[in-house]
C-alpha cells in the first residue's frame, strides 16, 4: 500500500473505548490544537461538547431553503394561474390560494430537503475521496470497531513528538504517523 | 329558406364543377387523421382505390403539407366554406324533406327542410345516418358479371339482350317509389310488355291497406293528426318510433302536449291510451297502458264500440276473461265518450284487416274522420304483392329476375327466395352493397346513394319534392331509376316517349317542368325548375276530403276476425334503427341503443318477465321460435310492460353479406317467421312453439340499469298537480340555499349559452343522438365496446322504468354535457384541458388531453366519453370514409376525453360571421345538431343572458328543474319536468273542467 | 412522544453482546459472497414478472388504455389500485426512519434500512401508475410538470393529480435522499471492506469519500434530524394527498371528509405489513435473525393491530356517516359496497384487514412467526381490496343509475399488478445483494455501550 | 485507489458529464423547441414566385390573389386564372428573350389545365381553426401575423405561429372604454380554448 514516496503528514492516536476517546478529545481541546479531528464508526454523543466544535448551521440553512421552497410554491401557482393566463376552472377562484395548499406545502418540503442534502455535503465535505487514512490504513479500522484522533501536521507548526506526548499522556497505546502517499504521476488524467 | 344563403342546384355545369371538386383543391385544414394525407383522400374522392396505410389517427401534428393553385377555381365553392342543398330523403318508407350540408364539395351534415310540411326541418336516425351511408367502404364499385368487374356497358347489351329474348321478365322494386320512377316502370313495361312489376317489402301496411281501400271504396292512407286530438288510442300502433310518418306523428303528439305556465290552470293536453302486444316508443310514452295480446285487439275494439255505444258488458267480460285492467278500459269509454270528435283511434299496420275495419267504424262512430283523421289519396308506397303471386310466377321460372334495391334473398317472408331465383334465366340485383341478393344474381350492380341521385316523391296529394345530387357518384354507381331508363332506351330502339331525355336527370327534369308549367306556374319551366330545386318542390300539399265509409263491408270484414289461441303469439316488428335491415351496413345505427330496451348491434326476443319465468328463460339465453315450420334462433331479453305470452322481435338483423359492419352485427334473421301463421297477416303469428335451445347469447345493452332507484332525477307530475301548482318540482324538493366558497363569476356580459329540454315533449326517439353524432366525428365503437361500457355518444337518452308491468312509468332524458357553471370536471383536470369560457361554454380541448380521466369520474352525469382505443383508426378501413367527417371538429385520437360542446363549432360560426357584419346575433339563428333534429322540438339552445329567447323563457318556466341540483354544480341545461295526463284520478280531462283546483 | 413509547414497550435495539466486527461481518457477509442458488432461484421468478411488467405495459401504451377493463363510468380501475396500494406500502419505511425516530424508538434502527429501500421501491412501483394509466403517458410525462412551453399554457394547480405530481415526486425524491444519506457512512464500511478493486472502486464513489470525522458526523446528525423532521409530515401529507384524489371529487363513496387519517393509517397498516412479510424471508435468509429479532417484529405487529383497529374504526365511521348524512346517493353507495355485486371484495377486505390482525393480540401468535406470517400475508390482501372497494365500488354506481356498469379485469390488468410486485421484488433482491440492509453505523451508535458512560445522552 | 490522481479523475468526468449534459441539453431544447423548428421555413416552390415584386414593387392588393381572407376561415390562394388575368398579357422574358422559367411554368399549367401544387408555408395544426376574416375585420393587417411579405423575395414564415405567440396578441388588456368589454371581452382577443380548439 505505501512505497518510499510516502510522506509523514500527521500522527493518529487509535482507541478502543469510546469513553477514552471523549476523555482524549477534551484533554487535546484543552491543549488548543487547530488541525484535529475524531474519526469514529458511529456518531459518539456529547464528542462534540468535547471537542468543542460550534452548533452545525445545518438547521437555518435548511429553514432558508423551506422559506424560498414556500415563495416559489405561492408565485407558481398563483402567478401561472391568476396572471400569467387566467383560465376559468370549475367556478373557482383564479387565486383560490386554499387549493394551493398542497402545493405549497410539498415544495416547502422539497426545497429543504433538496437543503438538507446538500448541507451533507457540503458541510460534511463529502465528494473528497483522497485521504491519508487511506494510505495510514486506518480508514478500515475506524469504520469498524476503533476510534482515533488524528492531527495533520503539514503546516509543521506542531511537532509530532509532542502530539505523540500528549497521546501518551492520555493512554493511547495504539500511536501512529499518518503517511501520504505522493503521487507518481501528476497529471489530471 | 334565407338562413341556407348558399343553396344552389346542380346544372350539368355543377355537376361538372363537382367533379373537379375531386381533384386536388386548395382545401385547407380540415381535420383529418394523423398519416392520411389529404392526396389520398381526394383520390379516394375520385374513386379510386388508394390503399393508403393508415396511421395514428390523432390530432398530432403533421409533416409539411401541400396547398394547390386550381386551374379555375369554382364561383361559389370556397374552401371551408359549407353549402346547403334541399333535397328529399328517399331511402326510408316516408320521404322527408333535407338540407344537405357540403363543405369543400363534400356532404357531410344532413338535416331537416324546415319549410317541407311533413318533418318541417325535424330528421330521424336514419336520415342523420345517411351520410355515413353515402362513404361506405362496402359500397358495389363497379357492376359484377360472376365476381369480374364488367362495364356498364357490357352490363346492358347483356341485360338488354336478355330482356329482348325473354318471354317472361319480372322485376321487384322496393314500395316506396317516386313519381318519375313509377313513371320510368310504367314506360319500361309499356316498351316490354312480358315485364311483370312486383313490389317487394317486409315492413308494410298490407292488412290495413287492404281494409281501408275495401271500407272507403278507394285506395290511400287514413292520416292522424294527433295535434288536434283529445284522447289517442293506438292499438299496437307505434306511431312515435316506425308506423306512418313518424317525424310528423312526434311532432303533432307533442304539440298536443305543449304546456303554458301562464295558463296552467285551464292546461289541456291528450291523452294516450297505448294497448300493445309488446313495449314500444309508443307505448313507452302512453299515460296509460294496457298490455293486450295481438288476438285480442279485435275484441277489445269491438267491446270499445259497445261501450261507446253504452253497453259495456262485452268490455267487462273481455277484461275479465283475459285479466285486462278494468279500471283503464273504464276510463278510456269514459274518455271516449267525453270527446267526441277529439279522439282518434290508430291501430298497427301488422294487425289483421279485421281490427283495421274495426277500428275505422270505432273512429267513424267517435266523429273522427275530417277531424283528427284525414286522407291521403297518394301514399308514398305502392302496395306490396303478395309474396304468393310473386312465387307462383317465379316457380316457373322467369327469363329474367330484377331486382331493384331490395334483398329478397335476405328477406323473403318465409325465406325461400334462393330457389326461385335459382329457376330463374339471367338475375340482376341492383344495390348500393353487394348484399345477399346481389351476390346470388348473375350481374350485380352498383347503386348510387341517394345524396348522388336525382329523384322526387309525393308522399301527400300535391306535395311534391324532388331530391338532388349534392356529390357525383364517389364510385362506378348508377342510379337504378337511370338503369331503367337506359334499358327502356335501348329496348325502344330509340323511340323516346317522354321526350328525348336520354338520361335522369333531364327525365326527372322535363316531368318537372312539363308538370310546373301545366299548373299555371307564371314564370317560365326553367326558373320554375330552380325554384322547385332551391326550395325543395313543390311543398304545399292539397287538402283532401275524408271518404265515406262502406259500414256493410267493414261489419262483413269484422265479422272475419281470427281467433287466437294457443299460449304464446309472436309479433315481427321493424328494427326501430335500421327497419328491414336496410340500414344494417351503418354503424352509427347499428350502435344506437333501441330507444326502449337499450340493446344495440343486435336483435333480440323479447318476452315479458312473468314469460321468461314461465319459460325458465333468463336474459341471454336462446330460445327457438317456431312458426309454420320455421324455426328461428333468438336471446331473449326480458322487458317489463311487455304482454304475457307475447314474444316480440324485430327484422333487419342477421346478414350474412352486405357489408362489415352488418355481418359484424350478426344477430338473427327473423323473416323465416314471416307469414308462416297467417299470410295475410305476416307479421303476426299465434300457436307459435318455443324451446329453450340452451345456448347462451348476451343481448348487449348501453344502459344497464333501468330504475331511477328513487332518486329525482327525470320528473314528472300529473296534469292535477300541474294545474294546481305549476311549480310542483320546486315545492316538491327542498333544496338547501347554495352555498359558494368563491365568488361566482359574472356571466352577464355578453353571450351565456344554455339548453332547455322538455321532459313533457321528448318522446326519446333518438334522433338527437346520431345528429350529435354525425355533427361531431363522433365514432362507433362496436359490440364488444358497447359491452364493456365504453360506447362514445355525447349525447344519450336515459331510460327509466319503475313501477308495476300494468302500471309502468318509463322516463325518457337526453342527457349530455350539463355545462356546469361549478363544472367538478374543470378543477380535476391537472392539465387544464378542461375548463370555462367567458360564454359559460364547459370546454374540452381535446389536443392538450392526457386523458387521466378523473373529470370522467368526476362528473355526476358520466357525460364524457374517453377514445379507449383507437376507434376510428380501427373502423376507417378505407380512405372514402374520412370523407364524412366534418371539417369543423377535431377527429379526437386514441386516449383522449370528449365530450358535448353545445356544437362550439357552429356557436363561433354564427358568432364571428355576426360579429363581421357587425350584426346582433338573434335567438335561433344558432342550432345544435340535437336541437335542430328534434322533431317533438323538445329541446331549445340560446342565449340565457337574452331576456327575449327561448332558452331565458323556459329556464324560467315554473316546470324547470336541474338534474342533481343540490351538488350546487350549476348545470345550465335546464329540463321541463314532463306532465302526464294519467286517468287514474284525473277524470276531468274532458274539457269540461272550468280550471283545476284552486285553494 | 413518550405516550408512543408506552405503547410500544421499550424493544433492545439489538441482542446484547455483539461485537461490532461481527456485526459488520454478519451484516456485509451476504454482499460480499457470490449469491446463493436460492438467490438466484427467487430473482429468476420476479425478474420474469418484472419482465411481465415490462410487456404489459407496452401494450398499454401501444394499443391503449382500452386493453386494461376500465369503462364509462368506471374511469379509474386496477390502475389506480396498485398506485395507491403501492404508495400505502411505501409508507412503512418513511415512517420507521423518520417518525419512529423522531420518537426515539431505537428498536427501528435494525429494521430502518430495510424499510427505507423497500419505501423507494414501493414508490417506484407506485409511480409507472399515474402515468401508464393517462390515455397519452408520452404527452403526460411533460405537461404535468409545470416547465416554460410554448403553449403558454400550464397546469391546473386545484387538481388533486397536480397535487399528487407534486407530492409523490416530492417524496420519492425525498425518501431517496433520505436513504441515500443513511447509507453513505455503511457504504464506507464496505468500501473498506471490499477486496475486488471494482467494487472498492463502486463503494468508494458512493460513499462521497466519508471517513467518519466527527466534524462530519455532527453535521450529518443534525442534517439527518431535519430530514426525519421533514419526512415525517411529508409522510402524512402524501397518503392524504393521495386520498385528496378521492375525497376532493364528489363521488359518492369517494367524498369522505375521513379518508386523509383513514388513508395515513391504512398505509402504515399496509406497510409494516409488507415490511413484516418481507423481513421475515430476508431475515432468515441472509441469517440476521439476532439482528432483526423476533422483539422487532413482534412490535411491528402491535403496531399493525393498532392500525386495523384505526381502519376498522375509518370503516365504522364510513357506513356510520352515510346512514347519518341521510344523502340519499351516499347511502346507497355503502350499501351497494356490503351488499352489491361487489360484496365479496368488501367482505374480503373487512375480514382481512380487521378481523385477521386481531389474532395477533396472542402473544403466541404474535411472537412466532410461522403463525404470524398468514396474517401479515392477508393485511396485503386486504389492504389491496380496500383500494379495490374505495375506486372501483364507488365508482361503478354514481348518481345516474342510467352510467351505472360493472368493471371486470383483462389479462393485461392483472399483468401489470403481478408484474409490479415482480419488479417490487427484484428491486428488493437487487438491494439484498448490493446494499447493506441494515443501518449498520446507526446501529452501532445505539449498542449497548456504545456511547459514553459518564456524558449526557444527546442523542 | 483513493489518490489525489483518483480525486482529479472524478472531478473531471464530472465536469465533463455536467458541461455535455447542459450543452446538449440546452442545444436540445433549442433545436426542438416547436417555434424555433416553424420560423424560417422557406420551401422551395415549383414557381420562383416573388412576393417583393407582385406586392412589394407593383403594389397588387393582398386581397387581389387572397380573395377569401376577408370572406372566410381561409385566405385560400389564387387559382391558375386569376395569374392569367395579368400574364395573358404579361410575360416576362430573360436576355435572350425567352420565357422565364417561372412564366413558362406557369403558362404551362395554363395550357395542360394542370394544378400547381404548392408547398404550405403557413401551415397551423389541424386542431386549430383559425378564421381570417375575423382577424381582418378586427382590423389586422397581413404583416402582422405574416410579416413584412412585401419584401420576401421567396416565401417564408417568419413567425413560429405558436399558441405563445397567438396569445401574445390576444391577452394585450383592452382599454376600460373599449366597446367590446360589453361582450364580455377583456383582451384584444378570446383567450379561451375554444376560440381556437373545437
Amino acid at each position: 500500500m505505501l512505497d518510499a514516496n510516502a510522506k509523514t503528514v500527521g500522527m493518529v492516536g487509535l482507541y478502543d473505548n469510546v469513553d477514552a476517546l471523549v476523555q482524549a478529545a477534551a484533554t487535546v481541546r484543552d491543549a488548543g490544537h487547530k488541525n484535529w479531528d475524531c474519526h469514529t464508526p458511529y456518531p459518539v454523543h456529547g464528542l462534540e461538547k468535547a471537542m468543542g466544535i460550534k452548533p452545525s448551521p445545518v438547521p437555518t440553512v435548511i429553514l432558508t431553503a423551506g422559506l424560498v421552497g414556500l415563495i416559489v410554491a405561492i408565485a407558481l401557482t398563483g402567478g401561472l394561474s391568476a396572471i400569467h393566463y387566467p383560465i376559468r376552472i370549475g367556478g373557482k377562484a383564479l387565486l383560490s390560494w386554499q387549493a394551493f395548499v398542497p402545493i405549497y406545502f410539498e415544495l416547502f418540503v422539497l426545497f429543504a430537503a433538496l437543503a438538507a442534502m446538500a448541507s451533507v455535503i457540503f458541510f460534511c465535505k463529502l465528494g473528497r475521496w483522497h485521504s491519508p487514512l487511506h494510505d495510514s490504513g486506518i480508514m478500515k479500522e475506524i469504520t469498524c470497531d476503533r476510534f482515533a484522533i488524528v492531527f495533520e501536521t503539514r503546516d509543521g507548526d506542531e511537532s509530532h513528538e509532542d502530539i505523540r506526548a500528549m497521546l501518551e499522556e492520555t493512554g493511547c497505546r495504539d500511536i501512529r504517523p499518518l503517511l501520504e502517499q505522493e503521487d507518481e504521476d501528476n497529471s489530471i488524467i | 329558406m334565407s338562413e341556407h344563403h348558399g343553396t344552389h342546384h346542380h346544372s350539368h355545369e355543377a355537376m361538372r364543377l363537382l367533379k373537379e371538386a375531386a381533384l386536388p383543391t386548395h382545401i385547407e385544414n380540415f381535420a383529418v387523421p394523423n398519416g392520411m394525407t389529404r392526396r389520398g383522400m381526394l383520390k379516394a374522392l375520385m374513386g379510386a382505390s388508394a390503399a393508403l396505410a393508415l396511421g395514428v389517427p390523432g390530432c398530432e401534428r403533421k409533416p409539411k403539407r401541400k396547398i394547390v393553385s386550381r386551374v379555375v377555381g369554382p364561383e361559389y365553392q370556397k374552401p371551408g366554406k359549407a353549402i346547403y342543398y334541399s333535397s328529399t330523403w328517399t331511402e326510408g318508407t316516408c320521404p322527408y324533406g333535407l338540407i344537405i350540408k357540403a363543405v369543400d364539395g363534400r356532404p357531410i351534415k344532413i338535416e331537416g327542410n324546415p319549410e317541407h310540411p311533413i318533418n318541417k326541418g325535424a330528421s330521424s336516425s336514419a336520415m342523420q345516418a345517411s351520410i355515413l351511408s353515402l362513404y361506405d367502404p362496402d359500397r358495389l364499385r363497379a357492376p359484377q358479371r360472376g365476381g369480374e368487374s364488367v362495364s356498364w356497358e357490357a352490363a346492358d347489351s347483356e341485360i338488354v339482350a336478355a330482356i329482348q329474348r325473354a318471354t317472361s321478365v319480372v322485376l321487384i322494386t322496393r314500395s316506396s317509389l317516386g313519381p318519375s320512377e313509377r313513371a320510368i316502370i310504367d314506360e319500361f313495361r309499356r316498351v316490354c310488355p312480358q315485364v311483370r312489376h312486383f313490389v317487394h317489402e317486409t315492413i308494410h301496411d298490407t292488412p290495413r291497406r287492404t281494409a281501408w281501400k275495401k271500407i272507403y271504396g278507394t285506395d290511400g292512407e287514413v292520416l292522424p293528426r294527433f295535434d288536434k286530438a283529445r284522447i289517442i288510442v293506438s292499438l299496437d300502433a307505434d306511431i312515435l318510433g316506425t308506423d306512418g310518418a313518424v317525424l310528423e306523428n312526434i311532432r303533432t303528439f307533442s304539440e298536443g302536449r305543449r304546456l303554458d305556465d301562464a295558463t296552467h290552470k285551464q292546461a289541456q293536453i291528450s291523452r294516450l291510451y297505448t294497448l300493445e302486444s309488446t313495449m314500444t316508443l309508443t307505448g313507452s310514452n302512453a299515460d296509460c297502458r294496457v298490455r293486450l295480446r295481438p288476438s285480442q285487439m279485435g275484441g277489445v275494439v269491438t267491446a270499445l264500440r259497445l261501450a261507446a255505444a253504452g253497453d259495456d258488458h262485452a268490455m267487462h267480460d273481455m277484461a275479465a276473461k283475459h285479466g285486462l285492467p278494468r279500471d283503464t278500459l273504464v276510463e278510456l269509454v269514459k274518455d271516449l265518450h267525453a270527446n267526441r270528435g277529439e279522439s282518434l283511434v290508430v291501430a298497427g299496420p301488422h294487425l289483421p284487416a279485421s281490427v283495421h275495419a274495426n277500428v275505422a267504424m270505432l273512429n267513424d262512430e267517435l266523429g273522427t274522420p275530417g277531424h283528427t283523421l284525414g286522407w291521403n289519396p297518394t301514399p308514398a308506397t305502392l302496395p306490396v304483392t303478395d309474396p304468393g303471386e310473386v312465387e307462383a310466377v317465379l316457380g316457373q321460372g322467369a327469363d329474367v329476375v330484377i331486382c331493384l334495391g331490395v334483398n329478397p334473398v335476405y328477406d323473403w317472408p318465409g325465406g325461400n327466395f334462393t330457389d326461385l331465383l335459382g329457376k330463374s334465366g339471367l338475375s340482376i340485383g341492383h344495390g348500393l352493397c353487394s348484399d345477399e341478393t346481389s351476390s346470388a344474381c348473375s350481374i350485380s350492380l352498383p347503386s348510387s346513394h341517394t345524396l348522388e341521385s336525382w329523384n322526387d316523391a309525393e308522399p301527400r296529394t300535391g306535395l311534391r319534392t324532388l331530391c338532388q345530387p349534392v356529390i357525383a357518384p364517389l364510385f362506378d354507381a348508377r342510379q337504378e331509376a337511370e338503369s331503367l331508363l337506359v334499358w327502356t332506351r335501348s329496348l325502344a330502339g330509340g323511340k323516346a316517349e317522354t321526350g328525348e331525355q336520354e338520361d335522369w336527370h333531364g327525365y326527372v327534369r322535363q316531368r318537372w317542368q312539363a308538370q310546373l308549367v301545366a299548373e299555371g306556374n307564371s314564370r317560365n319551366a326553367v326558373l320554375a325548375w330552380e325554384d322547385a330545386l332551391r326550395t325543395g318542390g313543390r311543398i304545399r300539399p292539397n287538402s283532401v276530403a275524408f271518404p265515406s265509409l262502406d259500414r256493410r263491408v267493414a261489419e262483413a270484414m269484422v265479422a272475419t276476425t281470427p281467433s287466437g289461441d294457443g299460449d304464446y303469439e309472436l309479433v315481427i316488428l321493424p328494427h326501430p334503427t335500421i327497419l328491414d335491415g336496410r340500414f344494417a351496413n351503418n354503424g352509427w345505427l347499428q350502435e344506437l341503443p333501441d330507444p326502449v330496451t337499450k340493446v344495440v348491434w343486435d336483435n333480440v326476443a323479447t318476452i315479458s318477465p312473468e314469460t321468461a319465468r314461465k319459460l325458465g328463460a333468463a336474459e341471454g339465453d336462446v330460445i327457438a321460435i317456431t312458426v309454420g315450420g320455421n324455426s328461428v334462433d333468438l336471446p331473449v331479453l326480458i322487458q317489463a310492460g311487455a304482454t304475457d305470452g307475447v314474444v316480440a322481435t324485430t327484422l333487419g338483423h342477421g346478414r350474412t353479406r352486405g357489408g362489415t359492419v352488418c355481418v359484424e352485427a350478426a344477430g338473427t334473421n327473423a323473416a323465416p317467421l314471416l307469414g308462416r301463421s297467417d299470410p295475410a297477416v305476416p307479421r303476426v303469428a299465434v300457436g307459435i312453439g318455443i324451446r329453450k335451445t340452451g345456448d347462451h347469447r348476451k343481448p348487449v345493452r348501453t344502459q344497464k340499469e333501468s330504475s331511477m332507484h328513487g332518486r329525482p332525477i327525470a320528473l314528472d307530475g300529473t296534469l292535477d298537480e300541474y294545474r294546481h301548482d305549476a311549480a310542483f318540482v320546486k315545492h316538491r324538493r327542498h333544496l338547501p340555499a347554495p352555498a359558494d366558497l368563491y365568488e361566482p363569476y359574472d356571466y352577464s356580459k355578453g353571450h351565456k349559452w344554455a339548453m332547455a329540454i322538455d321532459l313533457g315533449a321528448c318522446v326519446g326517439c333518438s334522433a338527437c343522438v346520431t345528429a350529435c353524432q354525425a355533427e361531431n366525428n363522433i365514432p362507433i365503437v362496436g359490440k364488444e365496446q358497447c359491452d364493456a361500457g365504453r360506447e362514445m355518444h355525447w349525447m344519450r337518452i336515459d331510460r327509466y322504468q319503475d313501477g308495476t308491468p300494468d302500471d309502468l312509468k318509463i322516463h325518457h332524458q337526453p342527457m349530455l354535457c350539463q355545462h356546469c357553471d361549478n363544472a367538478p370536471c374543470e378543477s380535476v383536470c391537472p392539465v387544464n384541458a378542461t375548463s370555462h369560457s367567458p360564454e359559460g361554454l364547459n370546454e374540452m380541448t381535446y389536443n392538450r388531453c392526457v386523458g387521466t380521466r378523473y373529470c370522467s369520474n368526476n362528473c355526476p352525469y358520466k357525460v364524457r366519453r374517453f377514445n379507449f382505443l383507437r376507434y376510428h383508426g380501427a373502423r376507417l378501413r378505407d380512405p372514402v370514409q374520412e370523407l364524412a367527417f366534418n371539417p369543423q371538429v377535431t377527429v379526437r385520437g386514441i386516449g383522449v376525453m370528449e365530450k358535448c360542446t353545445f356544437c362550439v363549432q357552429r356557436i363561433n360560426d354564427a358568432k364571428y360571421k355576426a360579429l363581421n357584419r357587425e350584426e346582433i346575433l338573434r335567438d335561433g339563428t344558432i342550432q345544435t345538431a340535437c336541437e335542430q333534429a328534434c322533431p317533438a322540438q323538445a329541446i331549445v339552445f340560446g342565449d340565457a343572458n337574452d331576456p327575449d329567447s327561448r332558452v331565458a323563457r323556459l329556464r324560467a318556466s315554473q316546470r324547470s328543474y336541474h338534474v342533481l341540483e343540490e351538488l350546487n354544480v350549476k348545470p345550465n341545461v335546464t329540463y321541463l319536468a314532463r306532465v302526464r295526463n294519467r286517468a287514474s284520478g284525473d277524470h276531468d280531462v274532458g274539457g269540461h273542467d272550468d280550471g283545476g283546483h284552486e285553494a | 412522544m413518550s405516550a408512543t413509547q408506552c405503547a410500544v414497550p421499550p424493544t433492545p435495539a439489538i441482542t446484547p453482546d455483539l461485537a461490532l466486527r461481527r456485526l459488520d461481518d454478519d451484516i456485509f457477509r451476504p454482499m460480499e459472497s457470490f449469491p446463493t442458488r436460492r438467490w438466484w432461484f427467487a430473482i429468476s421468478i420476479t425478474g420474469a414478472l418484472a419482465t411481465l411488467f415490462v410487456v404489459c405495459v407496452g401494450v398499454t401504451i401501444t394499443q391503449g388504455i382500452g386493453t386494461w377493463g376500465n369503462n364509462i363510468p368506471v374511469g379509474w380501475g386496477w390502475a389506480i389500485v396498485n398506485f395507491v396500494f403501492w404508495i400505502g406500502i411505501g409508507h412503512a419505511g418513511t415512517l420507521i426512519s423518520a417518525i419512529l425516530f423522531l420518537l426515539r424508538q431505537k428498536w427501528r434502527t435494525g429494521i430502518a434500512r430495510f424499510a427505507e429501500a423497500m419505501t423507494i421501491f414501493a414508490v417506484i412501483c407506485a409511480m409507472q401508475f399515474p402515468l401508464i394509466h393517462t390515455g397519452r403517458p408520452w404527452l403526460a410525462m411533460f405537461w404535468l410538470i409545470p416547465y416554460p412551453n410554448d403553449q403558454s399554457l400550464y397546469q391546473n394547480f386545484r387538481s388533486p393529480l397536480e397535487w399528487d405530481v407534486f407530492a409523490v415526486g416530492t417524496y420519492g425524491l425525498v425518501s431517496l435522499m433520505f436513504w441515500y444519506t443513511g447509507l453513505i457512512p455503511d457504504l464506507a464500511i464496505a468500501r473498506e471492506r471490499a477486496v475486488h478493486p471494482f467494487r472498492k472502486f463502486a463503494y468508494g464513489l458512493l460513499s462521497l469519500g466519508w471517513r467518519g470525522s466527527h466534524k462530519a458526523w455532527n453535521h450529518y446528525e443534525k442534517a439527518y434530524l431535519l430530514f426525519a423532521a421533514l419526512s415525517t409530515p411529508l409522510v402524512l401529507s402524501v397518503h392524504s394527498i393521495v386520498s385528496f384524489d378521492f375525497a376532493v371529487s364528489h363521488i359518492p363513496g369517494w367524498h369522505t371528509t375521513i379518508f386523509p387519517p383513514y388513508f395515513v393509517a391504512g398505509a402504515i397498516f399496509s406497510g409494516f405489513a409488507m415490511v413484516a412479510t418481507l423481513i421475515i424471508i430476508m431475515r432468515k435468509m441472509f441469517r440476521l435473525e439476532h439482528i432483526v429479532t423476533i422483539e422487532h417484529l413482534s412490535a411491528m405487529n402491535k403496531i399493525i393491530i393498532a392500525t386495523s383497529l384505526m381502519v376498522g374504526y375509518a370503516y365504522a365511521v364510513e357506513l356510520f356517516m352515510a346512514w347519518y348524512g341521510g344523502v340519499a346517493a351516499e347511502r346507497y353507495a355503502f350499501m351497494n359496497r356490503a351488499m352489491g355485486p361487489y360484496a365479496w371484495a368488501y367482505w374480503t377486505m373487512v375480514i382481512c384487514n380487521v378481523v385477521v390482525p386481531q389474532l395477533l393480540w396472542f402473544r403466541k401468535i404474535r411472537r412466532s412467526v410461522v403463525l404470524m406470517y398468514p396474517v401479515v400475508i392477508l393485511v396485503n390482501v386486504g389492504m389491496w381490496f380496500e383500494r379495490f372497494v374505495i375506486v372501483v365500488t364507488s365508482l361503478h354506481r354514481d348518481y345516474l343509475p342510467t352510467s351505472w356498469d360493472m368493471f371486470s379485469p383483462t389479462w393485461v390488468d392483472i399483468g401489470l399488478f403481478v408484474g409490479s410486485i415482480g419488479l417490487f421484488l427484484t428491486l428488493m433482491l437487487l438491494f439484498c445483494r448490493f446494499l447493506p440492509t441494515i443501518a449498520t453505523a446507526e446501529l452501532k451508535a445505539v449498542m449497548p455501550g456504545s456511547q459514553p458512560s459518564h456524558g449526557v445522552n444527546h442523542a | 485507489m483513493f489518490t489525489k490522481q483518483f480525486e482529479r479523475r472524478v472531478y473531471l468526468a464530472l465536469g465533463v458529464l455536467v458541461f455535455a449534459i447542459a450543452l446538449g441539453g440546452s442545444f436540445g431544447v433549442y433545436v426542438l423547441w416547436p417555434s424555433n423548428r416553424e420560423a424560417g421555413y422557406e420551401p422551395k416552390q415549383p414557381i420562383p414566385y416573388s412576393h417583393k415584386l407582385h406586392a412589394g414593387e407593383l403594389k397588387i392588393d393582398c386581397l387581389y390573389c387572397h380573395a377569401e381572407a376577408e370572406k372566410g376561415p381561409h385566405a385560400t390562394i389564387p387559382s391558375v386564372a386569376t395569374c392569367m388575368k395579368c400574364h395573358e398579357q404579361v410575360q416576362t422574358k430573360d436576355k435572350d428573350g425567352n420565357l422565364t422559367e417561372g412564366t413558362k411554368t406557369l403558362l404551362d399549367h395554363w395550357e395542360k389545365k394542370e394544378p400547381i401544387v404548392w408547398n404550405k408555408v403557413h401551415d397551423l395544426a389541424d386542431f386549430v381553426y383559425f378564421d381570417h376574416s375575423r382577424h381582418m375585420a378586427a382590423d389586422l393587417t397581413c404583416q402582422e401575423c405574416h410579416g413584412p411579405v412585401e419584401t420576401f423575395e421567396h416565401m417564408r414564415r417568419e413567425y413560429g405561429m405558436k399558441m405563445s405567440w397567438c396569445l401574445d396578441c390576444h391577452r394585450e388588456e383592452l382599454s376600460e372604454d373599449d366597446p367590446a368589454r360589453q361582450r364580455g371581452l377583456e383582451t384584444r382577443g378570446p383567450i379561451h380554448c375554444t376560440a381556437c380548439h373545437r
